[in-house]
């Protein structure tokens, strides 16, 4: 296509330019509207089932408050990070983009490696997957947060491998600006997690 | 498209921009208030009453996440219309289970 | 259709079969994978079919032994989700594909490289569910799976159910997205939300639905999953687990999953009726109202196949009262269709008469809806024959005759020729007649006491006329379906040529380009001043739509292996998590590896940029001469 | 039954159909004969809501036939354009406003009734009441009276006349307990209780069946509701309690040693345990055998050769095919079997 060089200079909104990046871009919303709904059936399977921990720990005899939010300020932070991310690629400043997005990176993986070791600390106090309804219910719910903030990491760092190559143009734009938003999204996820696994968790304890 | 498109429309990006920045600052420092105080309210368990508390963390986990997703993630600016009504959509379906979920599931 | 451009695969004749192949496989033009889509989806509609007929043949007589137990539960669950997954909804995407982008004057849909990912899974996804009959028996636990039988209590069956609806749930939900975006972001100049046909309004409000309910499927299709293979207690009560839980997820899905299979069908009749009353639909905003009201409502009444678990009156009633609600708007459509007939003159062609047959069974089935809408009635019906011939009426009289409906109307438009007329009508008397002996009996079966699922009832409880009729009338049916092979064999042998408006009548967008569409679609966008644009430009005189746009190049997206690929590896991780189930966690490296080559053919085509190609500006005159 | 019959009466369009259709069903199978308290209100609704949908029929199918007879395309008439009539706001209002007002007056009894009939715990149904707790099982059904300690299988007795509440409950998988001549279903759920009242207003024996899909032998998961009068239900409870008679011939003694060494792992036959396998106190007594087969020796004979050739999936072992059992030897324990009589 020829607009695939086209320069982004004087574009306010490059990842809107094209036909096809309105279409990616409403596309991910449509489809961020679809995970809400999956999000959300995770979680009311894990509010009905969580105090069904049969033989096994409940999760307020588990939780670290301070892991918690240790991991809830990493994922904000990340949050900020993303965001200046795609303000330097709406300015056309490539290298800035990449420092942002590679702290976002960052972030996640540190996100993630506290979520293994807290994960690992469960698991050797007894709260295997098949322990319970809970421990089930529990896992998968944060477990799939947690594939998502994998699955972003991956998908972030192999646009910004490319970026090297690819810049910032009208074609790429539109890629960038999605991954923020799944960025985004997964922190919207994760602030619901906090607050109904663990901090109504350790409540209603 | 990109050509037509005059500097003056530029300079006043920049300036919206500059604005913008300032809007996620705020957001930002705001999100970080509302999570220290969930926190804190969970820490206070033993004094206040258990059902506040848990409106209490419920409401900041909702107005953090208006912030993230009005100002984060645009859904204030004007051409968000069907993203903001499908995930509204989601949101409601998403409510409805949650609502279902932790009432009628159980019976008897 | 002459060859229009180099980077256009030519017809097979000039490169052999694996050329002819190549191109099916890599095509992404939406015409052709909706073509795709018609024939998968037509294939397991004959699968289903068969498996129709083989329980009709088992519940003929009392206390036949033709499929008995599991055998039968195996027949049962495969006819029940071939039909519904396998066969309505592809039919339905087939549609979709072939008209929504024609209708709203539009080049291409928004994503067509999803378009045909989509297609590959659910046709792999079906492959995967159908491929259990060789590999030690098919999903035996009906197609609503209900827990913990079909998560700890039966074999294998039900992994290829789970993975199977996965992948091919995956691919659905692609599909919807990709019309979604379609619909709001294509449109031609002028075309404006209210100007737009009434099937591409349900193929929108259909695509909403899809996007919300196939999420929660998937959830459940895991839980049910990790419940099997990883020994999670997700419906397990031993350690805490509630099987009402997926009973929930599943009618959270289930229940707006019907009304995406009825929307596109009432979108059908609403093009349908009026080209051939030859007058506008009546209430044009009252039907669009009534289509997103629905489509609203769909997601508050679950419940109702809920009934008999023991939620209590209080729940019972709420669901109740919401059930019933929907038989306002669906009503508002029955009355508008039958006053646009009112003072129009009405063709009886093929198409025509399966909209008109639609009208009556509908309501009959719609009817019959409402009564089960009463719980304390419910808890008799519920899990009966009454049941089966309820929705019957509603997917077969409803579904499938708008689907045989649309499948006459836009067939010249798909393919270029008509249908034969006189085996067509053949096909709706055998189908029409067939349907009613075969499922109105069920209606009495059902209050005498019959429960669905049964593989056998006895002699001597009044149920053997019921049945033995039923049976019959299946026969009508498979008839009819026979002769729909039949004709489409012969017409596309030497079949009647169409020309653009191939029946004259046509009133939107479609018709006013070349039968079969060229691959560009429009040579130039329309310019649409109203509803029914092509009605409107004939009155006035016109032979052609105002174009909104000068000739110009075309571009168009290169076709692709890779969204066949895809799903190749899907579909082999899913058979890594079957094989974990049955033969032990080793199996799991094929998951791991079918996952890694997914992620890889996602890595390549995110690094490939696909810069298309164009259409000339001569070729498209020249096509557009040879088009008439 | 001359009470009956007005019920039946008011049910002629239905039967008239029906009585087309098949001619009468089985006495006590049909949702359409109620014979009980809880049907009749069902059934009633079902009147109901039939009467309201045979006028949206009718209503629907005069005005499409007069369309369809009146503006068929007739020769001659290739060039007319029938005027383009964009809508009606009167008619549509019409059309929104009658289906309204027809589900309002759906509405009302359907939610009184719902509540009616689903009502288990108020003094009025319960004060009078016999508990009978259900365990459903795959294929086969378990009652147990806890007032009374009293445990059987396959066939519920109970007193006509009087308020029966059912827990209802399942060990394995999801079921669904229906006697349709006396009333709706509920689902056993496993883990869970669920609740049902039924009432019989007249003696006689109701077919019951499973209705959730449960595997292989669904369709064969049968049982029987036995209403018998109060002072004979009482007299069954005391019967019960009192354990079944023992055998007197050579071979039904033979039979009740062959079954203490092969059959009681499993089997009880005393009324006071629940177990894994049915009851069989009072096996002589029941209806059916395994809930469907005609009650003879014959086929119980084959029963205990090859349970699963007569219900697939059935979760008792071969003894007669593999062999542990000779032909003979199945043949003693049928005769001890149709000796557990509680009855005279
Ligand atoms: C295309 C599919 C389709 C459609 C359109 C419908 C439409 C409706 N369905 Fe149906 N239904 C199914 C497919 C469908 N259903 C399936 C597959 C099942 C069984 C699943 C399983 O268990 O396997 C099922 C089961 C089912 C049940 C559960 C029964 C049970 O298991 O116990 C109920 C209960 O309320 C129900 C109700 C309704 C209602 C009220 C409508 C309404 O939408 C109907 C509305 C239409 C009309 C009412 C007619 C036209 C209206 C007028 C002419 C206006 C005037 C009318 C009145 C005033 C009444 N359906
Ligand atoms: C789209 C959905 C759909 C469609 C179209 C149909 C179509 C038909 N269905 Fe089915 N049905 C379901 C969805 C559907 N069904 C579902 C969801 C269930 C519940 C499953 C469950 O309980 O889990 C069900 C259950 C069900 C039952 C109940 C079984 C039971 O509970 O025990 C019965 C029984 O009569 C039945 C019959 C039929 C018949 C006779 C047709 C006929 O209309 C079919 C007509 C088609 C044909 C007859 C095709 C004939 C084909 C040929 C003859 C092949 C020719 C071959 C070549 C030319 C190569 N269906
Ligand atoms: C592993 C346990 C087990 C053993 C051992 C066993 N059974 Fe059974 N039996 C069952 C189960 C389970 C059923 C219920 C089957 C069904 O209906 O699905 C049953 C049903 C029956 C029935 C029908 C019950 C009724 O009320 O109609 C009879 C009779 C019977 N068994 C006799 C025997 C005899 C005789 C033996 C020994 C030779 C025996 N059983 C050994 C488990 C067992
Ligand atoms: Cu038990 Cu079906
Ligand atoms: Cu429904």
């Amino acid at each position: 296509m020829s607009e695939t060089h086209t320069s982004i200079e004087k574009l306010a909104n490059p990842e809107k330019a094209t036909l096809e990046g309105k279409n990616k871009f409403l596309g991910f919303w449509f489809f961020l509207g679809g995970e809400t709904v999956l999000f959300g059936t995770l979680f009311a399977t894990f509010l009905a089932l969580r105090d069904k921990v049969a033989s096994g720990p409940s999760g307020p005899e588990l939780f670290s408050i301070t892991t918690t939010f240790i991991s809830t300020m990493i994922l904000l932070v990340s949050s900020l990070t993303s965001v200046f991310a795609v303000m330097a690629m709406k300015d056309n400043k490539l290298r800035q983009m990449q420092l942002w997005f590679w702290v976002t990176v960052l972030l996640g993986l540190c996100f993630l490696g506290l979520e293994i070791y807290e994960f690992s600390e469960y698991l050797s106090e007894g709260l295997g997957y098949k322990t319970s309804a809970f421990s089930s219910s529990f896992y998968t719910l944060v477990g799939t947060h947690g594939g998502h903030v994998f699955f972003g990491i991956l998908w972030i760092s192999t646009l910004m491998i490319a970026s090297y190559k690819k810049g910032i143009t009208t074609v790429t734009a539109p890629k960038y600006y999605v991954a923020a938003l799944y960025w985004h999204f997964i922190d919207v996820v994760w602030v619901f997690i906090f607050t109904v696994v663990y901090l109504l968790g350790i409540l209603g304890d | 498209m990109a050509t037509n498109q005059s500097d003056i429309n530029v300079y006043v990006e920049k300036q919206k921009r500059k604005r913008e920045l300032q809007h996620y600052y705020v957001s930002f420092v705001l999100m970080i208030l509302f999570t220290i105080l969930a926190f804190a309210a969970v820490m206070l368990r033993d004094s206040i009453n258990d059902y506040l508390i848990a409106i209490f963390i419920v409401t900041m986990a909702i107005v953090q996440v208006v912030f993230q997703l009005y100002y984060f993630m645009h859904m204030k600016d004007k051409d968000h219309g069907f993203p903001s009504l499908f995930l509204y959509g989601g949101a409601a379906v998403a409510f409805l289970t949650v609502i279902s979920f932790v009432s009628i599931i159980w019976i008897s | 259709m002459t060859t229009i451009s180099p980077h256009v695969h030519s017809p097979r004749q000039k490169q052999g079969f694996l050329a002819w192949l190549w191109m099916w496989l890599t095509t992404l033009d939406h015409k052709k994978v909706g073509i795709l889509y018609l024939c998968g989806g037509g294939f397991f509609f004959l699968i289903g079919g068969i498996e129709a007929i083989l329980i009709r043949i088992q519940l003929a007589v009392p206390e036949n032994t033709f499929l008995v137990g599991s055998a039968y539960n195996q027949v049962l669950t495969m006819h029940g989700t071939t039909m519904i997954f396998l066969a309505a909804m592809p039919m339905i995407f087939a549609l979709m594909n072939a008209v929504v982008p024609l209708q709203i004057g539009a080049r291409d849909v928004a994503f067509p490289f999803l378009n045909s990912l989509g297609f590959w899974l659910f046709f792999l996804g079906g492959l995967i569910l159908n491929v259990s009959w060789f590999l030690g028996g098919a999903p035996d636990g009906g197609w609503t799976a209900y827990t913990p039988l079909s998560s700890e209590y039966l074999g294998s069956g039900m992994d290829f159910y789970i993975l199977g609806l996965q992948v091919a749930g995956a691919g659905t939900l692609m599909g919807g997205i990709n019309f979604l975006v379609t619909i709001i972001n294509m449109r031609a100049p002028g075309m404006t939300f209210m100007r737009m046909p009434l099937f591409t309004w349900t193929a929108l409000v259909t695509s909403a639905l899809i996007l919300f309910a196939f999420p929660a499927l998937t959830v459940g299709l895991f839980f049910e999953l990790f419940d099997k293979i990883f020994g999670a207690n997700f419906f397990n009560a031993t350690n805490g687990g509630n099987s009402v839980i997926w009973e929930h997820i599943f009618w959270i899905f289930g229940h707006p999953e019907v009304y995406i299979l009825i929307l596109p069908a009432f979108g059908v009749i609403s093009e349908v009726i009026p080209t051939f009353a030859k007058k506008r639909l009546f209430g044009y905003s009252s039907m669009v109202f009534a289509t997103v009201l629905i489509g609203f409502l769909a997601f508050m009444v679950w419940v109702h196949h809920m009934f008999t678990v023991g939620l209590g009156p209080m729940a019972n009633s709420i669901f109740a009262i919401a059930t019933m609600a929907i038989a306002i708007p669906t009503g508002m459509k029955i009355f508008n269709w039958m006053f646009t007939m009112w003072g129009g003159q009405i063709h009886f062609n093929t198409a025509n008469l399966f909209a008109i047959g639609f009208i009556p069974t509908f309501v009959m089935g719609g009817v019959t809806g409402v009564m089960l809408a009463v719980p304390a009635a419910d808890f008799q019906y519920h899990d009966s024959y009454f049941v089966i011939a309820h929705f019957h009426y509603v997917i077969v009289g409803g579904v499938v005759f708008g689907l045989l409906s649309a499948i006459f109307y836009w067939w010249p438009k798909m393919f270029g020729k008509f249908l034969n007329e006189t085996l067509g009508k053949f096909t709706f008397w055998f189908f029409f007649f067939g349907f009613h002996f075969t499922f109105f009996p069920q209606h009495f079966l059902g209050l005498m006491g019959m429960p669905r699922r049964y593989f056998t009832y006895f002699k001597g409880e009044g149920l053997e006329a019921g049945n033995l009729i039923s049976s019959i009338g299946a026969s009508g049916m498979a008839i009819a379906t026979i002769l729909l092979v039949i004709n489409i064999v012969i017409t596309t042998a030497k079949g009647k040529k169409a020309k653009g408006d191939a029946w004259g009548l046509g009133r939107t967008l479609e018709w006013s380009i070349a039968s079969p569409a060229p691959e560009y679609n429009f040579a130039q966008t329309p310019l649409v001043k109203g509803i029914d644009p092509l009605w409107k430009a004939k009155m006035e005189g016109n032979k052609k739509l105002t174009p909104a746009e000068p000739l110009g190049d075309i571009h168009m997206p290169s076709p692709s292996i890779l969204p066949f690929l895809m799903s190749l590896s899907l579909t082999l991780a899913s058979f890594g998590f079957i094989y974990a189930d049955i033969n032990g966690m080793g199996a799991l490296v094929f998951a791991g590896i079918g996952i890694g080559l997914m992620f890889l053919l996602m890595l390549i085509h995110s690094l490939k940029d696909d810069h298309g190609f164009h259409i000339h500006k001569e070729e498209i005159i020249e096509t557009e001469k040879g088009a008439e | 039954m001359k009470k009956n019959w007005q019920h039946v009466l008011r049910f002629l369009p239905l039967i008239t159909l029906l009585a087309l259709l098949s001619g009468c069903g089985k006495d006590g199978v049909s949702a359409l004969e109620p014979f009980g308290e809880i049907a009749r209100e069902q059934a009633k609704l079902m009147i109901i809501s039939f009467s309201i949908m045979i006028i949206v029929v009718l209503v629907v199918g005069i005005i499409f036939t007069y369309v369809l007879v009146k503006f068929r395309k007739r020769k001659g008439q290739e060039e007319y354009i029938p005027r383009q009539v964009e809508g009606s706001a009167v008619l549509e209002i019409i059309w929104t406003v009658i289906p309204i007002i027809l589900l309002a007056i759906l509405a009302v009894p359907t939610v009184a009734k719902t509540f009616s009939t689903s009502d288990t715990t108020s003094k009025s149904v319960t004060k009078d009441a016999v508990v009978i707790n259900v365990t459903a099982n795959q294929f086969w059904w378990e009652f147990e009276y806890p007032d009374d300690k009293v445990v059987t299988a396959e066939d519920a007795v109970i007193p006509t006349g009087r308020n029966v509440i059912f827990n209802i409950t399942s060990k394995d998988v999801t079921h669904s307990f229906w006697v349709p001549a006396l009333g709706g279903k509920v689902d056993a759920n496993p883990g869970q209780t669920t609740k049902l009242r039924l009432k019989a207003d007249e003696n006689g024996t109701y077919s019951g069946r499973c209705a959730e899909l449960c595997g292989a032998s669904h369709a064969l998961m049968y049982f029987n509701v036995k209403a018998v009068s109060n002072d004979d239900y009482k007299a069954w409870i005391n019967a019960m309690k009192d354990g079944a008679s023992e055998p007197t011939t050579a071979s039904a003694k033979e039979g009740q040693a062959l079954f203490k060494n092969n059959c009681m792992s499993c089997h009880a036959v005393d009324s006071k345990d629940a177990g894994i396998a049915p009851n069989l106190e009072n096996f002589a007594d029941r209806k059916n055998i395994a809930g469907f087969l005609d009650h003879n020796k014959e086929n119980l004979e084959k029963w205990i050769w090859d349970p699963q050739a007569e219900k697939p999936g059935a979760l008792m072992p071969k003894r007669g095919v593999n062999n542990n059992l000779t032909k003979d030897q199945i043949k003693q324990i049928a005769d001890y079997l149709f000796t557990l009589s509680v009855e005279d």
